[in-house]
């Protein structure tokens, strides 16, 4: 294509306009305007695309084409971005989030600083890693163009018509017309779907969480008469107790967890909440605690009742049950608990938990109750009934039944949206069967999956960035959600969907549709048409909305709740000899498998184990030495019949007689992955030939009182002889050396932890920073006399949820490698999180250390490069220059951080509709050039740019990397270290501030704050 | 002027050192010796002046040092400077060891070319020798006479007395 | 002596080839230089006719320079905001018929020429001239006298669905965007902002050169890198006509 | 003239009065019962010429053909690996980001190492008037060259894009000028290879164009005529030329001498200057150099006790060569492990964490047997040598020449690969371990080194005719002062 290959390093630009041609056409811009409110209709657009049309031979000078606007518009500068407020479609969390639309084309997602969920006005845009990575998901070639009948492509008024015609005979016959959905908060959708079930005599709308938090919307209708889930405020709690709830990782509402909870531990003001967290296997929320006690699942329900009881106590309301028994050192811990719960001022104590057992909830509810903790939004305690969260509406019970309902025949249609309970119900393989036997099963899946497979029609729904749409995340609050592109195929909102097959005239568009059920169900009653017409462009350029009118339609019951016959559940049989308790949990990225057609998010290490494209039976240390296993043995997990082979993980901090085992892969169509990856004779597929990515296991899903269980199935847990190696990003996990090789040594001091007493006393934590100061060799002729760019990262905040990796990845055009890569230790990540364990056995505490380029003024890397491709600017930026590279691969050599990264193959590939997504402002990096985190120099650019075109000094926080950008927990400031003034600098100067190997005398720009623990003893301290 | 030489072929070096000092003893006109070997000590028997290639081997490499030291600072001091690691931009120490090995080639490749221009060596010379076994395991002294009345006789004679294995008169030159 | 002479004579050719052929090779593995490129553009826009005789401000057309990164060339509706009520070049005969159909002509007389040369012509060619004599003859038929209308402003309404005999849009018609060529490209690893420099007062000359003189656009800078550094030296230096600047020289001002 | 050019040896071998009388059969001096002659079978000066030649003029032996099929295949098949490596990219190499040099960098400076004997036995010991390096210094010159070529690749190809190694050299450029970056120890190796491989180049010719001269005047074809009168350059062995001949040589070696030095010293300052733990040590100048020159002693053992069989020079490189080769081994082999065990002391006594555990992860760690390898075969296998009979016996000498070749590429390996694979951050840690492509790549510079050394035996004189023969007993009186 060009003459010199070599020098020519391919970017977005070039792969453009043919893949846009490809999908139908040039795409305009969103239908919609947050920048400009006054939307008016677009003119023809054709995209403003360059076509580099090759000359066949080697001429000198290619011809590019420039093609421009035929009608231009404000709106869009051509090289310039734009922003929308949209909605998230990662979870059912029902995030705000910003789309930044380039030329045309979604190509990062951040959060939306002033959403009232994950923004709350703090200036914080939050996104976790599943939510930036739903941008790729957008350009995924898998997604069906159009609707299908039968396994063919269809046109909609074909299938419209015959799913039409079915469904009209059985609104005379009769027959159960079912509506499955994962949960749906937003009123424009529900309505679509009540106004159509409403249609049939015997028609429901059922909803379905993958991972189900049943037990607890029960537990509060039975108490409370509102099958709802308060809304968790953990930004109020003081002492915060979690049973098994990993909340910062993957429960409910990760991304406004980890912001509250991040802010009600901050060290600046007052006394940080502490955190004790009771749990089987080592979570992300596990690693983050103050105090961290490992129990075995079958100890869960007697913890809760001794712990209800010891709470009962102390509020002189004894229980009807004595405390349950429990082992001397968890009831001594349960001890501390109770009383660090009653000392609490009330109100401003949390208890959660995340078991699907409703007995389990009913004594959650129990402890909160006794302790105050529940209230009206005004109350300002922190378990909010008012604004209620809407975030998990699933019925397991009510999926039960209409899996028996399927079972016997008596579902005359079924539709399944946002849903995949073929592949995540424990019933899976029967339902498979059972399905055929329903006369009309459409799905609304946005591709062939387990469920779509067996359906006779696909009317594909949008993706999230392509929708019109609403959630209500808590009772009253709703997230808006416009398309920021067209859509790439021929698909169909869901909620049109169900308009057009209610059989009644459906509005036009998707907005028509919205802007009427708004009109009917959100706006304030009896708006002027100008009133809403201002209402719904606010809402929709803010991408959020408050509606008095659905808060006043929340009804819960502040009563005191009915606890009478509240019987804790009895101790849980002992396990059998040999046998293991299986715990199925969702990881960070792959949810319930969601996400599992998203290769950033199976490349996105996990945050406790690092281990990237598969799921594993993770076994304690002591276990695998018992049965003699080892990293990457191959293990079966057989319980009643069904045998699934994972290869085994060990895993610190876990009990003994657990197997923890990742949810959420196995996925159909992941063999699509196989071709991930460069390809050579020593080369492994991430996929073998017709699997998957990683294995499914919901056949050890179990099923109670019709509630899902997770944890707690005995399995027999045995060696197949087999071997696969993980793919992990870490390889040795502690800061301490190996003890065979240097008995005795102390942990190296990278990320440092002080226990609160030792912070709280000045002395000791002062500079936590070990070692002498070094004596530089070399007359200092370098001042930074303008900027100097830094970066503060709080230790005590990171909770290593990776939101950050995954932000760095969409900024920067990291690519993805496959599995056989990141094998090698290949992994791309500009950003990789530290994980170290530090202890022994169960009792053992996880710190997390955002790892990135330091940016050192004495840089290492610099002196060796031969060809000057690597050198310092004068605002202390280490710069990369990729096109001078040679790739000698000594700055990585002499890089005593270890975090430059090496195209070793020509990882960027030629799928232009996934390049889409390539930022156009990086450049996408050819093979054998060395590169790094540039602390998002382009960003750096962009702002000085603009605010000398305005004649004016940059300001503190314009600036933003997108990792600091993207951080729900506010762990990372940066900013121009020479202002005194600016956060980064007030971060430093913070005693906890340290740099790591700062007796190399490198001279990194970023600062560390060493993670405080509210604990007695110390831990991880070098002196 | 048409010179005539006489050639003495020998089998050994200490003959031939012999017999140079003996010609030159007589003030006869030594024009050269052929050896297939370095002989020591015949350079000195044959009264030649010391060669002056050590000056251009010196000079040639103060000359690489300093233009590489200078190129050097140049570069990265003057020219545009640059921030690496933090180094100052007139790193000196750093600059040694290239102006270290660009004295020792400069020094190294003059020296040799020097040579080949004092001896007139080039590809394609062609060899002018007096026998094809100097250069294998004859010696071969070459006295010129210098005046047309001189005799070949006399140098015979003083050469049979070291042993020589043939006496050789031509005109013009030595091949 | 002769031998010594041609060893000098040999030497001075070497060092000589070498500085002949070096720089050649350098320079031609140098991407982005199109130093002299001068494409023929699919309409015969002229920036003499309206940057130079015409003094439009090239802020009128190239907007987006002064917002942002790309200079930008100009959505059809900034042509059509003057050529919806101007179809000719005034004081000029561009598309008088005589000049077309003489055109047509010649592209014939090539054409026949060509059809009976000896050796035969390849194909490629031929086929090359009797699309050239296709258009000159299209030129001829599509010329009409009353409107006196510009063959390229002719395609321009064509491009954007506009009818010159009404001088009204076409209803209905489907607009086409015109494919130019460009002229000025970067290799995509340099990030040039144009919005910077006009905000520092660099004129759009100073790297786009006499552009107001330029019947067709011609690259009359080598935009190497060296090009860029020196001036950002110089503004460094002297500032941008007389007021002080502080162009970065760092590898990231370009690089990243 | 005083002893210091003396040609001769204090007690050096001396004939009687029988010079010129044309016998080749001389009998020896009151002094030859002390010491054995350096060439033996009292070879006159037509008879040193004949048995050099000889293998040049007449057919290559069967063993020279299998040798040179052997090697051969190893070098297509390793450039084979190296084309592949070129076409997919530097992952084809077991590297990662920790460990980002391996087998290039190791071979590298193992083929470095190797050079360094030849210009040891070239330039220090002609300035040291060694007079038995005749024998076996143009073939050690020439494997200096050939080491120096298989090295120089290495750099090279280990290069991710490989196409613009010439951005490594300060040409002029319209960037700006962006030269290049002066402080890196790799622009150092660049100049210092190249230097090395010119200087190295230049002596090794210089010394062949007396001997071109011989083989032009005893041509018997014409194209050996031709080649050998355009490469000696029209010599004819004129007292004049040299006198100007022998000083040049003599500056040559005084340069090569420091050269020689130089070259591994830079050579370790890519690791001395870095700040990697095992790296970073101020002994790796001397220790790499001692290391080099113990590496290419072997080498040139290995070859040389090959080439006298395969040659049949065994009058030329003697029992007494090979003798002396292995006491300088002995000698190296000390400082070498003199070294090993002054870094591991002050790396325990440094009291830096970092740099204790490198150590002791070299010892204990996963590459324990690489560090263990490189102990033995440096450490115990030269002490054998002390022994005459281990000495005296060629098949045990090529055997443990072998064993420290081996045992120096280890050195090499366990240097650059144990001190990266867990350095300073231990989230960092990685491991490693070679592809087959990195072992074909090796197989291939081996393959590179025997043809291109099998060549040189082929078609140049092996041995420096024009020096063996100013040291042969024939047609010398004892050494007698000149006036």
């Amino acid at each position: 294509m060009s003459p010199h290959p070599q020098n020519r390093q391919p970017d977005a630009q070039d792969v453009l306009p043919s893949a846009v041609r490809e999908l139908g056409g040039p795409s305009g811009a969103g239908d919609a305007v947050r920048l400009s409110a006054n939307r008016r209709d677009f003119l023809k657009v054709a995209g403003f695309t360059l076509a580099a049309a090759a000359l066949p031979s080697c001429s000198r000078a290619p011809t590019h084409e420039a093609i421009p606007y035929m009608e231009g518009t404000p709106e869009f500068t051509p090289g310039n971005a734009a922003w929308y407020a949209t909605l998230c479609g990662g979870c059912s969390a029902g995030c705000g989030i910003l789309a930044k639309v380039r030329e045309g084309r979604p190509i990062k997602i951040e959060g939306n600083p002033e959403h009232p969920l994950n923004g709350r006005g703090s200036g914080l845009a939050g996104a976790c890693a599943v939510a930036q990575a739903t941008v790729l998901s957008l350009y995924d070639r898998q997604r069906l163009r159009g609707p299908v009948a039968a396994g063919a492509a269809a046109s909609w008024e074909a299938v419209d018509k015959a799913i039409l015609e079915k469904l009209a005979t059985l609104r005379t016959a009769g027959g159960g017309v079912r509506v499955l959905t994962g949960t749906l908060s937003g009123p424009t959708q529900r309505a679509a779907i009540e106004s159509f079930v409403a249609a049939f005599p015997d028609g429901k709308h059922i909803m379905v969480d993958g991972l189900s938090a049943s037990a607890l919307l029960d537990a509060h209708d039975e108490l409370f008469g509102a099958r709802v889930l308060p809304h968790m405020r953990f930004d109020r709690a003081s002492v915060i107790a979690s049973f098994d709830a990993d909340f910062l990782g993957t429960w409910v509402s990760p991304v406004e967890f980890t912001r509250d909870y991040t802010r009600a531990r901050n060290l600046s003001e007052g006394t940080p909440a502490r955190h004790f967290q009771l749990e089987s296997r080592m979570s992300l929320t596990g690693a983050s605690a103050d105090e961290r006690i490992v129990l075995a699942p079958a100890e869960l329900g007697g913890a809760l009742a001794h712990l209800a009881v010891r709470v009962a106590q102390k509020a002189g309301r004894p229980l009807g049950f004595p405390a349950a028994k429990v082992t001397k050192s968890l009831g001594k811990a349960l001890a501390g608990i109770a009383d660090a719960l009653w000392t609490a001022p009330r109100g401003t104590s949390l208890v959660v938990c995340g078991s699907n057992h409703l007995t389990d909830q009913k004594l959650v509810a129990q402890i909160n109750h006794m302790l105050g903790n529940y209230g009206a939004s005004k109350a300002e305690t922190t378990l909010d009934l008012e604004a209620h969260s809407n975030q998990k509406l699933g019925d397991d019970r009510a999926v039960h039944a209409l899996v028996e309902e399927i079972n016997a025949g008596k579902v005359g249609a079924l539709f399944v949206a946002g849903c995949n309970p073929v592949y995540d119900q424990p019933e899976a393989k029967s339902l498979a069967a059972a399905l055929k036997k329903v006369g009309l099963l459409v799905s609304l899946s946005e591709r062939v999956d387990e469920t779509s497979a067996a359906a006779g029609f696909v009317c594909p729904d949008h993706h999230a960035l392509e929708s019109w749409n609403d959630s209500e995340p808590t009772a009253g609050t709703l997230t808006v959600a416009q398309p920021v592109i067209r859509p790439l195929g021929d698909t169909r909102g869901m909620a049109r969907s169900f308009a057009v097959w209610s059989g009644q005239q459906a509005p036009a568009s998707d907005r028509d549709l919205m802007r009427a059920a708004w009109q009917k169900h959100v706006a304030p009653r009896g708006a002027s048409p100008a009133a809403f017409e201002r209402y719904w462009n606010q809402s929709v350029h803010d991408g959020h909305a408050a509606s008095p009118r659905l808060r006043s339609r929340a009804q819960a019951t502040l009563s005191v709740p009915r606890l009478e016959g509240l019987v804790p559940s009895p101790a849980a049989a002992p396990l059998t000899a040999g046998r293991l308790a299986v715990v199925l949990y969702p990881t960070v990225g792959m949810l319930d498998g969601r996400h599992a057609h998203n290769p950033w998010l199976h490349e996105l290490p996990d945050p406790i184990t690092k281990v990237a494209w598969d799921n594993y039976a993770a076994l304690a240390p002591a276990t695998a030495a018992r049965l003699g296993i080892e990293d990457g043995d191959v293990v079966s997990l057989e319980a009643g019949g069904r045998t699934i082979e994972l290869p085994a993980l060990i895993q610190p901090g876990q009990h003994p007689d657990v197997v923890a085992v990742p949810l959420g892969y196995g996925r159909k169509g992941t063999d699509r992955f196989a071709d991930i990856g460069p390809s050579w004779i020593e080369s492994e597929p991430t996929v073998a030939e017709g699997g998957t990515v990683g294995v499914n296991v919901s056949s050890l899903l179990g099923r109670e009182e019709g509630r899902i269980r997770y944890a707690g199935l005995a399995v027999a847990l045995r060696r197949t002889g087999a071997k696969k190696p993980l793919a992990r990003t870490q390889i040795y996990g502690s800061q301490t050396v190996p003890q065979h090789i240097r008995p005795g040594s102390d942990p190296r001091p990278a990320a440092l932890s002080l226990t609160l007493a030792e912070y709280m006393h000045e002395e000791a934590g002062g500079h936590a920073t070990p070692g002498h100061a070094a004596q530089p060799l070399w007359d200092d002729d370098h001042g930074y006399d303008g900027n100097h760019w830094g970066l503060a990262i709080d230790l005590s905040r990171c909770t290593g949820c990776s939101a950050c990796v995954i932000a760095c990845q969409a900024e920067n055009n990291i690519p993805v490698v496959g599995r056989d890569e990141v094998r090698r230790t290949r992994e791309m990540h500009w950003l990789r999180i530290d994980r170290y364990y530090e202890g022994e056995g169960e009792d053992v505490s996880v710190i997390h250390q955002p790892m990135l380029c330091q940016q050192c003024d004495n840089a290492p890397c610099e002196t060796v490069c031969p060809v000057l491709a690597t050198m310092h600017s004068d605002e202390g930026l280490n710069q990369q220059v990729y096109n001078r590279c040679v790739g000698t691969r000594y700055c990585s050599n002499n890089c005593p951080y270890k975090v430059r990264r090496f195209n070793w193959f020509k990882y960027e590939h030629a799928d232009e509709v996934e390049n889409l997504v390539l930022n156009p402002d990086v450049t996408v990096r050819t093979r054998g050039v060395m590169e790094k985190c540039t602390f998002c120099v382009q960003r750096i650019q962009e702002k000085k740019i603009k605010a000398r075109n305005e004649d004016r000094a940059l300001l503190d926080g314009e600036i933003k990397p997108a990792c600091a950008q993207s951080c729900p927990a506010d762990a990372m400031v940066f900013g121009n270290m020479n202002d005194a003034k600016s956060r980064v600098s007030q971060s430093i100067a913070e005693r906890r501030s340290y740099r790591v190997l700062e007796d190399l005398d490198v001279r990194p720009s970023i600062h560390y704050m060493a993670r405080v623990r509210q604990r007695e003893e110390r831990n991880n301290r070098d002196d | 002027m048409t010179h005539r030489f006489v050639l003495g072929t020998f089998r050994s070096e200490d003959d031939v050192l012999g017999v140079v000092k003996a010609v030159r003893a007589r003030k006869l006109s030594l024009h050269d010796v052929y050896t297939p070997y370095a002989v020591h000590g015949l350079d000195e028997a044959m009264g030649l002046r010391p060669s002056r290639l050590t000056w251009v081997c010196f000079l040639a490499g103060a000359v690489g040092f300093g233009l590489t030291m200078l190129f050097q600072y140049y570069t990265s001091a003057f020219d545009w400077p640059l921030n690496v690691g933090g180094k100052p931009y007139n790193s000196l120490p750093a600059f040694i060891p290239i102006a270290f090995e660009a004295t020792v080639l400069f020094a190294g490749m003059a020296v040799v070319i020097a040579l080949f221009i004092r001896c007139g060596l080039y590809p394609g010379k062609k060899a002018k020798i007096p026998g094809p076994r100097v250069t294998n395991d004859r010696f071969v002294v070459v006295v010129r006479l210098d005046s047309a009345d001189a005799s070949a006789e006399d140098v015979q004679m003083l050469m049979e007395g070291f042993g020589v294995e043939a006496v050789d008169e031509r005109v013009g030159g030595v091949a | 002596m002769p031998q010594r002479l041609r060893i000098i004579i040999l030497a001075i050719a070497f060092i000589a080839l070498g500085v002949v052929v070096y720089p050649r090779i350098a320079d031609s593995r140098l991407p982005g230089n199109h130093e002299g490129y001068s494409p023929e553009q699919p309409i015969q826009y002229s920036h003499r006719l309206h940057a130079g005789e015409l003094g439009i401000p090239c802020m009128y057309c190239h907007f987006a320079a002064e917002k942002g990164r790309a200079a930008g060339i100009p959505p059809a509706n900034v042509c059509m905001n003057c050529h919806r009520s101007v179809a000719e070049v005034t004081g000029r005969k561009l598309g008088a018929r005589e000049d077309l159909m003489a055109a047509a002509k010649a592209a014939k007389d090539d054409l026949s020429a060509a059809a009976v040369a000896e050796p035969p012509m390849p194909p490629s060619k031929l086929k090359a001239l009797r699309e050239k004599f296709k258009a000159a003859q299209a030129a001829v038929d599509v010329f009409n006298p009353n409107t006196l209308l510009s063959p390229e402003i002719a395609k321009l309404y064509d491009h954007v669905g506009f009818d010159p005999k009404t001088m009204k849009p076409i209803p209905g018609a489907e607009s086409d965007p015109i494919r130019w060529v460009r002229v000025h490209r970067l290799p995509d690893y340099v990030y040039f902002d144009h919005s910077a420099h006009i905000h520092a007062g660099v004129d759009c000359q100073k790297c786009h050169g006499p552009i107001e003189t330029m019947g067709r656009v011609r690259q009359t800078s080598t935009l190497w890198m060296g090009w860029c550094v020196n001036c950002h030296r110089d503004a460094h230096a002297n500032g941008v006509k007389g007021k002080p600047a502080k162009p970065s020289l760092n590898c990231t001002a370009c690089h990243y | 003239m005083t002893d210091l050019v003396s040609p001769m040896p204090p007690s050096g071998v001396s004939i009687g009065s029988e010079a010129g009388s044309g016998t080749a059969h001389g009998h020896h001096g009151h002094y030859a019962t002390l010491r054995e002659p350096l060439i033996k079978g009292n070879k006159s000066l037509a008879q040193v010429t004949d048995d050099i030649c000889r293998p040049l003029e007449g057919k290559p032996t069967r063993l020279w053909y299998v040798g040179i099929a052997t090697s051969v295949t190893m070098l297509l098949v390793g450039f084979a690996a190296i084309g592949y490596q070129m076409y997919m990219g530097i992952g084809t190499w077991g590297l990662n980001p920790t460990v980002g040099w391996a087998f290039d960098i190791t071979n590298f400076v193992f083929w470095i190492g190797i050079g360094h004997a030849g210009t040891l036995i070239s330039a220090v010991l002609f300035l040291f008037r060694q007079r038995w390096r005749t024998s076996v210094n143009r073939a050690a010159e020439a494997m200096t060259l050939i080491a120096v070529m298989c090295a120089g690749i290495f750099p090279l190809i280990h290069m991710g894009r490989p196409w613009l190694a010439h951005w490594v050299f300060p040409l002029p450029n319209v960037r700006g000028s962006l030269w290049v970056n002066w402080r890196s120890p790799l622009l150092w190796d660049v100049f210092a290879i190249s230097t090395y491989f010119l200087i190295s180049a230049t002596f090794w010719y210089v010394g062949l164009i007396p001997d071109f001269a011989t083989l032009r005047d005893r041509a018997k074809t014409k194209i050996r005529r031709a080649t050998s009168a355009v490469l000696s350059l029209g010599w004819t062995g004129s007292a004049r030329h040299w006198m100007r001949y022998e000083l040049v040589y003599l500056l040559l070696a005084g340069l090569a001498t420091p050269l020689v030095f130089s070259v591994h010293t830079i050579v370790s300052f890519d690791f001395a200057t870095s700040v990697i733990p095992g790296w970073h040590t101020t002994i790796f100048p001397p220790y790499f150099v001692a290391g080099a020159i113990f590496s290419g002693l072997a080498m040139v053992l290995t070859l040389m006790l090959v080439a006298r069989k395969v040659m049949r020079l065994e009058d030329y490189i003697t029992e007494s060569h090979v003798g002396s080769m292995c006491k300088l081994i002995i000698a190296m082999g000390g400082i070498v492990g003199l070294a090993y065990i002054t870094e591991f002391f002050i790396a325990m006594y440094s009291g830096n964490r970092y740099e204790e555990f490198v150590f002791l992860n070299r010892a204990l760690g996963p590459f324990a047997w690489a560090y263990w390898i490189m102990v033995v075969c440096n450490i115990v296998t030269p002490q054998l040598l002390w022994f005459k009979k281990v000495r005296t016996s060629m098949l045990t000498v090529f055997i443990l020449s072998l064993f420290i070749n081996l045992g120096m590429w280890f050195e090499r390996f366990t240097i650059i690969v144990t001190s990266l694979h867990r350095d300073y951050l231990t989230s960092s840690w990685s491991d490693y371990s070679p592809t087959s492509i990195e072992l074909l790549t090796l197989m291939g510079s081996f393959g590179l080194f025997f043809t291109l050394f099998l060549v040189f035996c082929r078609f140049l004189p092996a041995i420096a005719m024009g020096e063996v023969k100013g040291i042969l007993p024939y047609g010398r009186k004892e050494k007698e002062p000149v006036q």
